[in-house]
């Protein structure tokens, strides 16, 4: 079940990536690649090694073995925001909005990250030239230069824009801690967006909504992964979610990929049923989706 | 030779006293995630508490056993009190507030205590410094020919005491319920009081217990250099703290360990490089230990999971 | 609550004034400002002595706010910032003592000399400050702050054992060049940096790193680089507030600049409401102005008889009473994080927030 | 803000009397004449400043008793700099333009003397520090003098006895690296002590707040030295003293004027006995003013003997006395001109005379510390 | 304040244990919960659903003792608990495993379920308990000494709950339990909690899969914007069109 090599137009790409924690090993050979305009579900057991995936390939965590690489670059060793700035951007399984700031600041943060001058290589953070480069951008902000202050209304504008995509408008200047759970996790959404991502990494986008809001939200990462034509993958527990729109899907278990396919495929794979979905699935979700 | 085994006696010894000192910063850091800048002078006042004592006795009584018994107990006592009311109505009203906010009313205090202390109004001892009493006898206990080699029996008393009391305070936080309540109260009170913890009871308990620590740490190092003064708590909570987070600030062995560590590396600095350049040095290796160890000896820095 | 540091501009000054001004604007109405001001007090020794102190705290509050209050980096060694400012500019202008620029009048030129002086301590501390921030890669909070306040006290150490600093005496015979003017005209400029900072979308970058850093780093906020450059933008001007200190403290020594100042700086910060720049400024002047307060008080009280001798000594006490008590009063700083124009009272003109 | 006077009798509203409101009320009428102190009342010299303090105090007190000066009361406005060279300038500044003080006495440390120095010649106020050695702080100008020894002198007086009374060869050297006066009175012993052929083995150094002086000491024993100059505080001596003698290095310690204190006893005890320090009178001087002002201080200050500081205070504000008393107004320039013509003034620290640079011509005793008390040994004159 | 609300089915009869009344608690501006009453009967499972910030966990919050009521009355069984501590609660047999889990990071698993257990003074009885919890979720065990702040979410979902069990209360309250889990989890935490509610123990469920909760649960209560708009028989409740569009999108 291994992935065609590496495609130009692969987005992402993880190839034979390891890691352990300890003697416990999370992820074992784990492949997977994201084209622009996929909608790719990754599902398992609780602890299956799913967040540690994304942490994984987001730069959070380095993995043992085997590489990443995000738009053809090997991004092996850098850091996150390194990888951010290639195109890839992620959503938090517990929630982590910056949440002393309104709605619209954490939004505009991550449109502004993007504009970030100059992406330093790991390392190389410390050399003095860098540093003193990024001065320059720090000056424009001082003196208030016109261009800047049309960059900054340009943000605002863009920031808004994406308050609205996610139905989020209302809630401009509140403060993010002040939202309730399931609007914090559409502004995590928004937020990730504004870094103007080719690849989306959703952890667990529904938990905490109900079943309507569930329905709606399917609706939207449609929405997303065409109007901003994103290569989207999906963690979620939610079976009607993840079977509902995704094309393929991944299972994982004890850090091992032990199905991949089309929903109806997985779902009534034999391993994936004793391993995740368990028997009663069948009877009350059969007929769903 | 000799010199290098007397240098080595000194370090110790002083890095025994930041040991006692450096425990009450970390008990309370463990528990509350407070720097408390006035442990020092706490300590200070614990001193002065004993120096009273010590005289209300008299000559022949303060160095009894008995007498030396009551010193250390009123001491203690005393501040175990004021540590309780200095977290009641300083620190508990801040609780739910951002952490700094408690840090500041801890260097009032702080300055309250060391300048206040300085009045030569009332009963205030004023500014200068006074001779403590020698409660302890000092008799030594190990000389090398001419006294090239000298160790006092304090020094060895307060040394096993403190490594005692490091092993108590190891047991009291990783062992027994009180302990296991500190560390989920250190976490998140909120919480913890959902287990059915009495927070504040035992964060103020947390609070009498370092405060006590810090007197009888306090009578020991007046023991050792003889003197006391309004501003000693100032210096020596500084280096206490500095062994604190060298060891991992919170962990119990780690205070000591870095308290003693600290010790040497002054006394060498002095003994056998330039003393001008002591604390310069003293930081310098502390600043060394945490870019190599970023949560200091002994601590963890917990990777937090994403 | 307000966003900390409410978007501010451009956004709530969008109105008549064109963008090209806006950049100098304030610059304009300050000029004229200072040099009434100067002109009113230069009478006075006194008001001149205290508002200067008054004005360096402000300056050295408001930069410690932009590693302590925006970014939530915990530096408790600003004085040693100040130090290595007040040192370079004193020096560097010692040595220049005797030269004049030919083709300026002498005043013009010592005040050029001046400049150029606390410039190079300025930028001698911003550099000690990158160094400092270096480690912020690798430390976090508590670790941070106890390495900020080591190197304060080697750079004190450093000056105690250096000839060419004065050592304990310290280095007196520095030319008085300081000014109300020029102190004030600094307050400006950090004020200035320190707000536009803020409302731009470097601040909110900072802000993002206080609040989250994970997720900071996530949304492509580079943190080291930010964290680093606070640093430097910060002690920079703690540099400046140094070199201007040692122009009208006929003479600085070592016991000026130990952690107990590093440690007022805080205090101002923190009373003043963790990100406020406003509230930093008020804390400042306030805490600055207040031993000078408690002294007239105290003299008002028992000006006669054995008190009179001791009413000095009580204020340090009461001082750090007073502090306990403010905190309590208001844990949250006196503005929170936000600005004084967010809390007037409803019927004072504010600034409007966002865009409209 | 209180805008009456408590003893307004007389005091004609000036312009002025707000501002000495401000000040704290002083009855600044035509009947008394405020004088300004400024002094390190808290942090880690107060007991310094405080001693001066009351030396000062008693002196006033004792000229108001005798009618005052020129039948006028005598204030003092006493102010604290926490021994920081801002504060001290600050002080000074509000003394002169808030408080309008004729003149100035203080401070202690030399750095503080001599940020008030600047101001103080600035404004033409003239000022006396009873206890600044460092020698750069009457070169501030002519309004600044002072009623002890430079630390060139003392250095000097140390060396020589050292090395022509105890003839010592070899000295170690243990000085307060945080006090200017260690540090100058080092210097200069270090270089006569070599000068007269003797020996230097080390030189170690602590810092004030100190209590720990062992690893010094362990070092400085390494190198067998004859005797250890400490020129430091008594707050610090009688603690290294003890040190010392734990340790085991019996030789006798030397030191200055910094030495002088009751407290020297009670925190050295035993273990100081035997040492010598150089000062400006010896207790057991038969001078009746010196037994005087030793009883009416302890009387004052419950039974504190006072030290070198207090005495030197207590001069200083005698010689500010003497000078109003001889000067035709209270104007700067005929106070400067009064103080600078101070000749065999009667101090209990000493006889002074102001030389051309303003500072006291004294000949210095040399004390031994025996059981508890100090005893005259030798006079060294400069 | 608590004005007329739509009530279906009828209630089965349990003797009082919780009542709330007329509860209201605020965050600084925000009115959270304006005027919020319900009872939980001895041995009843009730359920309390409603879109998000309707005020749910605020409800738990203020009944366990967290928040501070702002107004209303909460008597457990008819002793006013409403100006007690959460600490002072617990002795009382109130467990509560709150809005994002609430397990101490820095402490192992095992330290964890014996933080459940602190008040409990029958160790052996504990011990045997904990071996109960481990049966149920058999990764716990695995993992017992394992920092729990490095769990997966779920697994530290799984942690709350058997943590919460451990006090041996009387009165549970859960914060949607089923966040964050696999389905199989889920159902087996789900016939759990049967099994102790059967075992006479009282639970105040906040779900938001509302078809689950609702099956589990005798009776149910709808929050919105912080007031309670209707209430019924679990089962009747799901029959109801409104909670079906509402709550289930159909
Ligand atoms: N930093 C870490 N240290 C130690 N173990 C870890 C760490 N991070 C994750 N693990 C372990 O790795 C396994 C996978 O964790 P992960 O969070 O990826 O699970 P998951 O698939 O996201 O589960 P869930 O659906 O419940 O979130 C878990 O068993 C967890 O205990
Ligand atoms: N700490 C807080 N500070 C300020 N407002 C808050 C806070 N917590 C909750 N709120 C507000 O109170 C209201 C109720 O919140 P609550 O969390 O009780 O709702 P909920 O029903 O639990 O929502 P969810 O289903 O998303 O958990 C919401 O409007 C929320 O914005
Ligand atoms: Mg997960
Ligand atoms: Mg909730």
């Amino acid at each position: 079940m291994s992935v065609a090599a590496t495609s130009q137009d692969a987005m992402l790409q993880a190839s034979g990536v390891s890691i352990r924690f300890g003697g416990l090993k999370a992820l074992t050979d784990f492949n997977l690649t994201v084209r622009q305009g996929d909608l790719l579900g990754l599902i398992g057991p609780n602890g299956a090694g799913k967040s540690t995936a994304f942490n994984v390939l987001t730069g959070v965590y380095q993995p043992t073995e085997g590489e990443v690489r995000v738009a053809g670059q090997k991004v092996n060793g850098w850091v996150p925001h390194q990888i951010n700035h290639l195109g890839l951007a992620r959503t938090f399984q517990n929630i982590r909005l910056f949440r002393a700031l309104t709605a619209l600041d954490n939004v505009k943060v991550a449109c502004r990250a993007q504009g970030a001058l100059h992406p330093v290589r790991l390392g190389q953070a410390a050399k003095v030239g860098t540093a003193l480069r990024n001065y320059r951008d720090w000056w424009r902000a001082l003196l208030l230069t016109p261009g800047f202050q049309r960059e900054e209304r340009e943000l605002t504008r863009q920031a808004e824009h994406l308050l609205e995509v996610m139905g989020l408008s209302h809630r401009r200047d509140e403060e993010a801690k002040n939202l309730p759970y399931g609007e914090q996790r559409r502004l995590e959404i928004a937020r990730a967006l504004g870094t103007r991502p080719k690849v989306l990494l959703l952890d667990e986008p529904a938990a905490g909504m109900n079943t309507r809001e569930k329905a709606d939200l399917m609706v939207l990462i449609r929405r997303l992964r065409d109007e901003f034509s994103l290569g989207v993958l999906v963690i979620e527990h939610d079976m009607k979610l993840v079977m509902g729109i995704c094309e393929t899907i991944t299972v994982l278990d004890h850090g091992e990929t032990i199905a991949r396919g089309a929903p109806a495929a997985v779902r009534s794979d034999r391993k994936v049923i004793e391993a995740y979905l368990g028997d009663s699935y069948l009877e009350s979700h059969g007929g769903a989706a | 030779m000799s010199q290098l085994l007397q240098h080595l006696i000194n370090g110790l010894a002083s890095g025994t006293i930041y040991a006692l000192v450096a425990l009450g910063y970390t008990m309370v850091y463990g528990v509350l995630k407070l720097i408390n800048f006035a442990h020092g002078d706490v300590m200070m006042v614990g001193v002065y508490m004993g120096y009273a004592t010590a005289f209300a006795l008299g000559r022949e009584a303060q160095r009894s056993l008995w007498g030396v018994v009551v010193i250390f107990a009123v001491a203690m006592g005393g501040c175990a009190l004021l540590g309780f009311l200095i977290e009641r109505f300083a620190y508990r009203p801040l609780r739910e507030k951002p952490r700094l906010t408690a840090l500041i009313t801890a260097i009032g205090i702080s300055f309250a205590l060391s300048y206040g202390f300085q009045l030569d109004i009332g009963f205030l001892p004023g500014a200068s410094p006074r001779a403590f009493p020698e409660v302890i006898v000092p008799t030594e206990w190990f000389i090398v020919g001419d006294r090239d080699v000298v160790v006092w029996n304090w020094q060895v008393i307060s040394f096993l005491i403190a490594v005692t009391l490091m092993g108590a305070l190891q047991f009291l936080v990783y062992r027994t319920r009180f302990g296991m309540a500190m560390r989920a109260v250190s976490w998140d009170h909120r919480t913890a009081a959902l287990m059915g913890i009495p927070t504040d009871r035992i964060i103020a308990l947390t609070f009498m217990l370092s405060s006590g620590l810090a007197a009888g740490a306090g009578l020991l190092y007046a023991i050792k250099d003889t003197s006391v003064s309004p501003l000693m708590g100032l210096y020596v909570g500084l280096k206490a703290f500095v062994a604190a987070v060298i060891g991992g600030i919170g962990n119990v062995p780690g205070a000591v360990v870095g308290a003693l560590l600290l010790g040497l590396v002054e006394e060498f600095v002095v003994g056998y490089a330039a003393s001008t350049w002591r604390d310069a040095v003293a930081f310098g290796f502390l600043i060394l230990v945490l870019l190599v160890k970023p949560g200091g000896l002994f601590g963890r820095v917990a990777a937090e999971k994403v | 609550m307000a966003t900390p540091g409410a978007t501010t501009l451009p956004d709530d000054m969008a109105g008549p004034i064109p963008p090209a001004l806006r950049g100098i604007l304030p610059v304009l109405l300050a000029l004229p400002v200072l040099a009434l001001a100067e002109w009113t007090l230069g009478a006075s020794p006194f008001a001149t002595y205290l508002l200067s102190v008054v004005g360096v705290n402000i300056i050295l509050a408001v930069s410690l706010n932009i590693v302590n209050g925006m970014t939530g980096q915990f530096s408790i060694g600003h004085a040693g910032f100040m130090a290595v400012g007040a040192y370079i500019a004193g020096v560097t202008s010692l040595s220049f003592k005797e030269v004049a620029l030919s083709f300026l009048p002498v005043a013009a030129s010592d005040q050029v000399l001046f400049v150029v002086a606390l410039l190079a301590g300025g930028a001698c501390a911003a550099l000690c400050g990158f160094l400092v921030g270096l480690p912020s890669l690798r430390l976090r909070g508590d670790y941070l702050a106890i390495v900020t306040l080591g190197f304060g006290e080697i750079i004190r150490v450093f000056v105690q054992n250096t000839e060419a600093f004065g050592r304990a005496l310290g280095l007196s015979g520095i030319p008085q060049y300081s000014s109300v003017a020029m102190v004030y005209f600094w307050v400006f400029a950090v004020v200035l940096v320190a707000r536009r900072i803020a409302g731009s979308s470097h601040g909110r970058s900072l802000w993002a790193i206080r609040e989250d850093e994970v997720a900071a780093e996530a949304m492509g906020v580079d943190t080291t680089g930010y964290k680093v450059r606070a640093f430097v933008i910060s002690s920079f001007f703690a540099g400046i507030a140094g070199g201007l200190f040692a122009h009208f403290v006929p003479i600085i020594n070592p016991g000026s600049f130990t952690f107990v100042k590093s440690m007022e700086i805080v205090v101002m910060v923190v009373l003043g409401g963790l990100g406020s720049t406003t509230g930093a400024i008020v804390a400042a002047i306030f805490l600055t102005l207040l031993p000078e307060g408690l002294r007239s008080l105290f003299g008002a009280l028992g000006a006669e008889g054995s008190l009179a001798q001791k009413v000095d000594q009580i204020r340090m006490p009461v001082y750090g009473v007073l502090l306990v008590v403010l905190m309590l009063a208001r844990p949250q700083g006196l503005f929170g994080t936000k600005e004084l124009w967010d809390v007037l009272p409803r019927w004072l003109p504010r600034k409007k927030k966002g865009l409209t | 803000e209180k805008k009456t006077q408590p003893t307004g009798e007389g005091g004609q509203p000036s312009a002025q009397v707000p501002a000495v409101a401000q000040g704290g009320g002083t009855p600044a009428g035509n009947d008394v004449i405020v004088l300004g102190e400024v002094g390190a009342l808290t942090g880690g010299q107060a007991t310094f400043g405080i001693s001066s303090r009351n030396g000062i105090a008693l002196a006033l007190k004792e000229a108001n008793a005798a009618g005052g000066v020129k039948g006028k009361k005598l204030v003092v406005r006493v102010y604290d700099d926490q021994s920081k060279p801002e504060e001290a300038a600050q002080a000074v500044t509000r003394l002169i333009t808030q408080d309008k003080v004729v003149l100035i006495l203080g401070e202690v440390a030399s750095s503080s003397s001599l940020a008030m120095a600047e101001k103080a010649q600035a404004a033409g106020v003239p000022m006396i520090t009873p206890s600044s050695t460092n020698p750069t702080v009457t070169e501030k100008g002519d309004y600044i003098f002072r009623v002890c020894f430079i630390d060139p002198f003392q250095g000097f007086v140390m060396a020589k006895f050292a090395r022509e009374h105890l003839k010592l060869n070899k000295v170690a050297v243990l000085q307060d690296n945080k006090s200017a006066y260690s540090i100058g009175l080092t210097e200069v012993f270090r270089q006569k002590f070599a000068e007269l052929g003797g020996k230097i083995t080390v030189t170690e150094s602590y810092s004030q707040g100190d209590t720990d002086y062992r690893a010094q000491l362990t070092a400085i024993k390494k190198t067998q030295p004859e005797g250890i100059y400490v020129p430091g505080y008594y707050s610090e001596v009688g603690v290294i003293a003890r040190q010392a003698r734990e340790l085991g290095l019996k030789v006798p310690l030397m030191g200055g004027d910094g030495w002088d204190s009751e407290k020297l006893f009670e925190l050295g005890g035993s273990a100081i006995d035997g040492s010598y320090f150089s000062n400006h009178y010896s207790p057991d001087n038969p001078d009746e003013r010196v037994k005087k002002f030793i009883a009416d201080y302890k009387a004052d200050y419950n039974g504190a003997v006072p030290d070198a500081l207090a005495a030197l205070a207590y001069d200083a504000a005698w010689v500010a006395i003497d000078a109003l008393k001889r000067a035709p107004d209270t104007s700067g320039p005929a106070l400067r001109d009064a103080i600078a013509q101070t000749k065999n003034f009667p101090g209990v620290a000493g006889a002074i005379t102001l030389d051309a640079k303003r500072n006291a011509v004294k000949s210095a005793v040399v004390l031994k510390v025996a059981d508890g008390k100090s005893t005259y040994v030798t006079t060294i004159a400069p | 304040m608590s004005e007329p609300m739509k009530v279906l089915g009828e209630r089965r009869e349990f003797a009082p244990l919780l009542t709330v009344e007329g509860l209201q608690v605020r965050y600084g501006a925000i009115q959270a919960l304006r005027g919020v009453s319900l009872r939980v009967g001895k041995g009843e499972m009730v359920a309390l659903i409603g879109a998000n910030g309707a005020g749910k966990t605020s409800t738990l919050r203020a009944v366990s003792g967290m928040l501070k009521a702002a107004a209303g009355r909460i008597t457990l069984e008819g002793k006013d608990t409403t100006s007690l501590k959460a600490h002072q609660l617990v002795p009382r047999g109130m467990a509560h495993a709150p809005e994002g889990r609430g397990i101490f990071p820095n402490l192992t698993v095992q330290e964890n379920l014996e933080l459940g257990a602190y008040l409990r003074k029958d160790t052996a009885q504990v011990a045997q308990d904990m071996e109960q919890g481990f049966t149920l979720f058999p990764v716990l065990k695995e993992r017992r000494r394992q920092l729990a702040g490095t769990l997966s979410g779920g697994e530290q979902q799984m942690l709350a709950i058997a943590r919460a069990l451990l006090s041996k209360p009387q009165l549970l309250l859960l914060d949607e339990p089923s966040l964050g889990l696999a389905p199989q989890v889920t159902e087996t935490i789900f016939r759990t909690l049967r099994d102790v509610n059967a075992t006479g123990v009282s639970v105040l469920l906040v779900e938001q899969n509302a078809h689950l909760a609702l099956n589990a649960a005798h009776y149910g209560y709808v929050l919105e914007t912080g007031e309670v708009v209707m209430a019924g028989a679990g089962k009747a409740l799901l029959e109801s069109a409104e909670v079906r569009r509402a709550y289930l999108g159909e």
